[in-house]
């Protein structure tokens, strides 16, 4: 006689038959499918690395997401609704200016900068959960200097069993109108139209991994400027003038493989990006998911970031040459960074809590080619966040 | 909340359904449903009546016709089909031949040879189930829900009692036990469990707020000749009664599982049927015959 | 592209990416030809028997002849399935047992997680166990979930691709029209 | 490096990963256990995601991921 098996799924299911009326656990089908998110993130940056002048006390940035996401019609269509509120404070780059010996003096805005933005983006997506799904946004952000409402849409379509491809397109319409206009002599409204679209294809390689490709092209037309920032020209400081068209085309690999007998996955994604102003970006940044076993699951993340200079870049011209272009704004120069981050989360039945902590520090050192002119106003920052959801199955 | 409490015999054992509602015609009325189907069960699948349903059922082995069950039947015939896979064959509804011949009554041991020839007529592998068809090839043989019955009799009075509005009760066919709903104070029922070796008192006192709790034991019907226990648990591989626990107890989501599973544990003795409870993850509590006690269930403080 | 570029690539012939890009995608097409021919609607269904989880005995699709059979592909890992199979039990538990069955093939390759879910969640129809993914094979199945309702002549008159909650009324709906069909000598 | 140059790169790319993935056995439908698991989603956590490329694209010059964009900002 073979040696006896304990089977408790056999047992119960065998009594299911006879005893049909036990509700314990047949959850009803709409609680089984909406899923919701919550998480709390405080961005702090840490003091300039240069000289500097005015407040040092950089850009601090709290901020709360809240996502719900649920079925609608049987099953037949997906609705999820996006909401984020974030208040930010602190001082932030206004200029560069020379220093008797011609070298790069960070000049600060003043710390009165207090804003909040709140955004919401609704997806409506059909056939949710098969590989053959549409996805319709609608997304608008305001703040007090600045609105913008974006419309996109997104296509997903097997080929075949192994090959599925991706494709889309968004356009935003952003209205900008500075605060202290009068004061600083600004600009007082301003309108930017950006649009984008992307194509994709994804392969399964094996049990194991699977392999995403894709390009997207973003066009920029409008004014691209930032209304704040002023720049050293030769003797006079000038509002920053940036040209009104910008075309982006980036080329992105994302990499992901199983290691399910030891409960991790590895994520690999790679992202280069060249622009008409002549900046060229590459982001690689790699995730190890690892279960601990009893709903625990650790994800450390490392990502390296470099960039260009913009043609137009400078910290400040000493003897400008009728230049057309030009701004010191930080985020035109020539730097890479380099950011570290843990991620521990925790399922409990159908909740998670998840904790998060990141570690960023750019330098022009670790740009890939860290020549061209100095970025004065590089700073490091941290980020921790907490997150909260329900409805993991 | 009042607590009404409603006693009677059926099974062959004593039987008793407990409710807690706001009015006693509620209670009454649901009792008195529950009472009507654990004896239309009694009815239908006691094996120690010749004019039942089982009787006829038992009266076609050998005639080489097959018997159409009704949807009732063919699951419970389902579900001891599924018991006989996990006991490796211990479980076996067509032991009915030996257990009547085990009649503990008697005060005999059987000789051996009668051991043969009712072993002769046991063998669920022997039995053919197509469902809902079951044919008895062997004359004699005989099928007894032992195991079964009783503890699905008891889900179905609390579930009985549930759609009758009750939200709070117990009902105990002979210790297996079928909980509605805990007290209306959201407190645990106290299920005493009897000392395996005089039943008269409590020896151990369980918790229990949901689902059901069964025990297996030998001690109601046994039968002592020259100093040695025979139990009613008989094994169908060897056609006599097992050497096991005095006592298993098992909490499971419904009072049918639990029997199942403490039945199966016992036919399988002390080693095995330890180690199937282990694998099966549902809290037990099992009393040796020397009064040793092992298990997951903490025993609340008698 | 940009319009400053200096050598925008107008001027010059099909660069060679596209043609490699088109062939690759010829490629792909021919070889999603070669896989197994997907069982549709108005065909039989091919019968197939399998070891049943709990029982000795093994279970087939013939075994249910004359039954209307709802057979499932589903495996633990897959979140519509685990869904869909509460939905699948509260059908089960409202149509009389003798005309209706559910048969499930679960496609887990370690027998282990499929106890493990059914144990959290367990249901009253047979579960029958493909760890090879012979059946699913032989089905041309072309993703999971995938179900089919079986008329009592074995042919397959309503597929499922994926899970929507709402299949479970169309289900309703189509056993009831079969259950008032004749049944053909088969 | 010229936008075309950066097409011919990604589309060598990947035809040089298409062709792998046809060489190779295709993966059926229901031999995709590991490839069910959520640590193998595209994107396990989108929430943590969007707020993550947010605090990115504030401070770095060239930003966004596949995928429909929105909700700009004018952060400076």
């Amino acid at each position: 006689m073979l040696r006896p098996s304990a089977s408790l799924a056999a047992l119960l299911s065998a009594a299911a038959a006879l005893l049909p009326a036990t509700p314990a656990n047949a959850a009803d089908s709409d609680e089984a499918n909406t899923h919701a998110s919550y998480r709390f993130s405080e961005y702090d940056e840490g003091a300039l690395h240069g000289s500097v002048v005015g407040d040092p006390r950089r850009y601090r940035v709290l901020s709360q997401q809240l996502d719900v996401d649920t079925k609608l019609d049987g099953g037949a269509w997906g609705l999820k609704l996006d909401a984020t509120h974030e208040v930010m404070s602190g001082s932030s780059p206004w200029f560069v200016a020379p220093d008797a010996q011609l070298r790069p003096v960070q000049v600060l805005s003043g710390a009165t900068i207090r804003d909040h933005r709140s955004a919401l983006s609704v997806a409506l997506t059909q056939n949710p959960g098969t590989s053959a799904n549409t996805t319709y946004t609608a997304s608008y952000s305001s703040e007090r200097d600045y609105r913008a409402a974006a419309i996109g849409v997104e296509r997903s379509q097997p080929l075949d069993a192994a090959t599925t491809l991706g494709y889309g397109g968004s356009f935003s319409h952003d209205v900008i109108e500075p605060t202290d206009a009068a004061l600083y002599n600004r600009i007082t409204h301003a309108t930017k139209n950006t649009a984008s679209t992307f194509a994709s294809l994804a392969w399964v390689l094996d049990r194991d991994s699977v392999l995403q490709a894709g390009v997207q092209v973003n066009l920029g037309h409008g004014y691209l400027t930032d209304p704040y920032k002023l720049f050293t020209y030769g003797a006079d400081i000038l509002a920053e003038r940036r040209p009104d068209r910008r075309v982006e085309a980036a080329g992105l690999v994302r990499y992901r493989r199983s290691y399910a007998q030891i409960d991790a996955a590895l994520h690999l994604d790679y992202r280069y990006a060249q622009d008409s102003w002549g900046l060229t970006s590459h982001t690689i940044e790699a995730s190890w998911y690892q279960g601990l076993g009893h709903g625990w699951r650790l994800v450390p993340t490392l990502r390296w970031y470099s960039q260009s200079a913009a043609r137009f870049y400078a910290p400040f011209l000493a003897a400008p040459a009728g230049q057309r272009y030009y701004s010191s704004d930080y985020r035109l120069g020539t730097y890479g960074a380099f950011s570290t981050s843990i991620n521990i989360r925790k399922a409990i039945g159908r909740w998670e809590v998840s904790l998060g902590a990141e570690r960023y520090h750019s330098a022009k050192g670790l740009a890939l080619d860290g020549g061209g002119a100095a970025v004065p106003a590089l700073v490091d920052s941290t980020r921790v966040w907490a997150g909260l959801d329900f409805g993991i199955d | 909340m009042d607590l009404h409490r409603y006693a009677f015999s059926s099974m062959g054992c004593p039987c008793e359904i407990q409710l807690e509602t706001e009015f006693e015609s509620v209670a009454r009325d649901a009792a008195a449903k529950a009472q009507a189907e654990v004896a239309r069960l009694d009815e239908k699948y006691s094996h120690y009546r010749d004019d039942n349903w089982l009787a006829r059922l038992c009266a076609s082995a050998g005639s080489g016709r097959a018997i159409e069950l009704d949807e009732e039947a063919a699951n419970l015939i389902d579900f001891a089909a599924a018991l006989h896979v996990q006991s490796a064959g211990r479980f076996d509804i067509t032991a009915g031949a030996l257990t009547r011949l085990w009649d503990l009554q008697s005060g005999r041991v059987p000789t051996q040879a009668r051991i043969d020839e009712a072993t002769a007529r046991t063998g669920w592998h022997r039995v053919e189930w197509q469902r809902p068809r079951l044919r008895l090839p062997i004359a004699g043989m005989r099928i007894d829900f032992g195991g079964v019955v009783k503890e699905y009799a008891a889900d179905r009075a609390a579930e009985i009692c549930r759609q009758n509005g009750i939200r709070h009760g117990i009902v105990d066919l002979g210790g297996d036990l079928a909980v509605i709903g805990a007290h209306a104070d959201g407190s645990a029922w106290l299920a005493g469990i009897k000392a395996p070796r005089n039943p008269a008192n409590v020896y151990a006192s369980i918790e229990l707020d949901r689902g059901g709790l069964a025990t297996s034991g030998d001690y109601e019907r046994v039968m002592i000749v020259d100093g040695k226990r025979y139990s009613h648990i008989v094994d169908p591989t060897n056609g006599r009664p097992v050497d096991s626990f005095a006592s298993v107890s098992v909490l499971a989501a419904s009072c049918l599982v639990a029997g199942a599973a403490s039945t199966v544990a016992m036919l399988l003795g002390l080693e095995q049927g330890a180690a199937y409870l282990r694998e099966l993850g549902l809290p037990w509590l099992a009393v040796d015959a020397d009064g040793r006690t092992r298990g997951t269930i903490e025993v609340a403080a008698k | 592209m940009s319009s400053h570029a200096s050598n925008s690539p107008a001027a010059k012939p099909v660069p060679r990416p596209r043609r490699a890009a088109v062939a690759m995608l010829a490629a792909a097409m021919l070889l999603a030809a070669g896989i197994g021919h997907a069982v549709g609607v108005g065909e039989r269904a091919p019968d197939f028997r399998l070891p049943q989880l709990g029982k000795d005995a093994p279970l087939g699709l013939a075994d249910l002849h004359g039954k209307i059979v709802f057979v499932d592909f589903w495996a633990s890992w897959c979140s519509p399935c685990r869904e869909a199979m509460p939905q699948y039990e509260k059908l089960r538990a409202s149509l009389p047992g003798d005309g209706f069955a559910i048969l499930a093939v679960n496609v887990d390759e370690t027998r282990a997680d499929a106890e493990k879910f059914l144990a959290a969640h367990p249901v009253g129809y047979a579960i029958v166990l493909d760890p090879a993914g012979e059946v699913p094979k032989a089905y041309g199945l072309v993703g999971m979930p995938t179900s089919y309702l079986i008329d009592r002549n074995g042919v397959v008159r309503w597929r499922g691709q994926g899970f929507k909650s709402v299949d479970i009324d169309t289900l309703r709906q189509e056993i009831d029209k079969l259950t008032k069909e004749p049944v053909h000598a088969s | 490096m010229r936008p075309d140059l950066l097409l011919r790169l990604t589309c060598a790319l990947a035809c040089g990963a298409a062709l792998a993935a046809c060489a190779t056995k295709p993966v059926q439908p229901w031999e995709r256990a590991h490839l069910a698991r959520w640590d193998m989603r595209w994107d396990p956590d989108s929430a943590q995601t969007a707020m993550k490329q947010h605090a990115y694209f504030s401070k770095e010059g060239s930003s966004g991921t596949i995928g429909a964009a929105g909700g700009g900002c004018g952060c400076n």
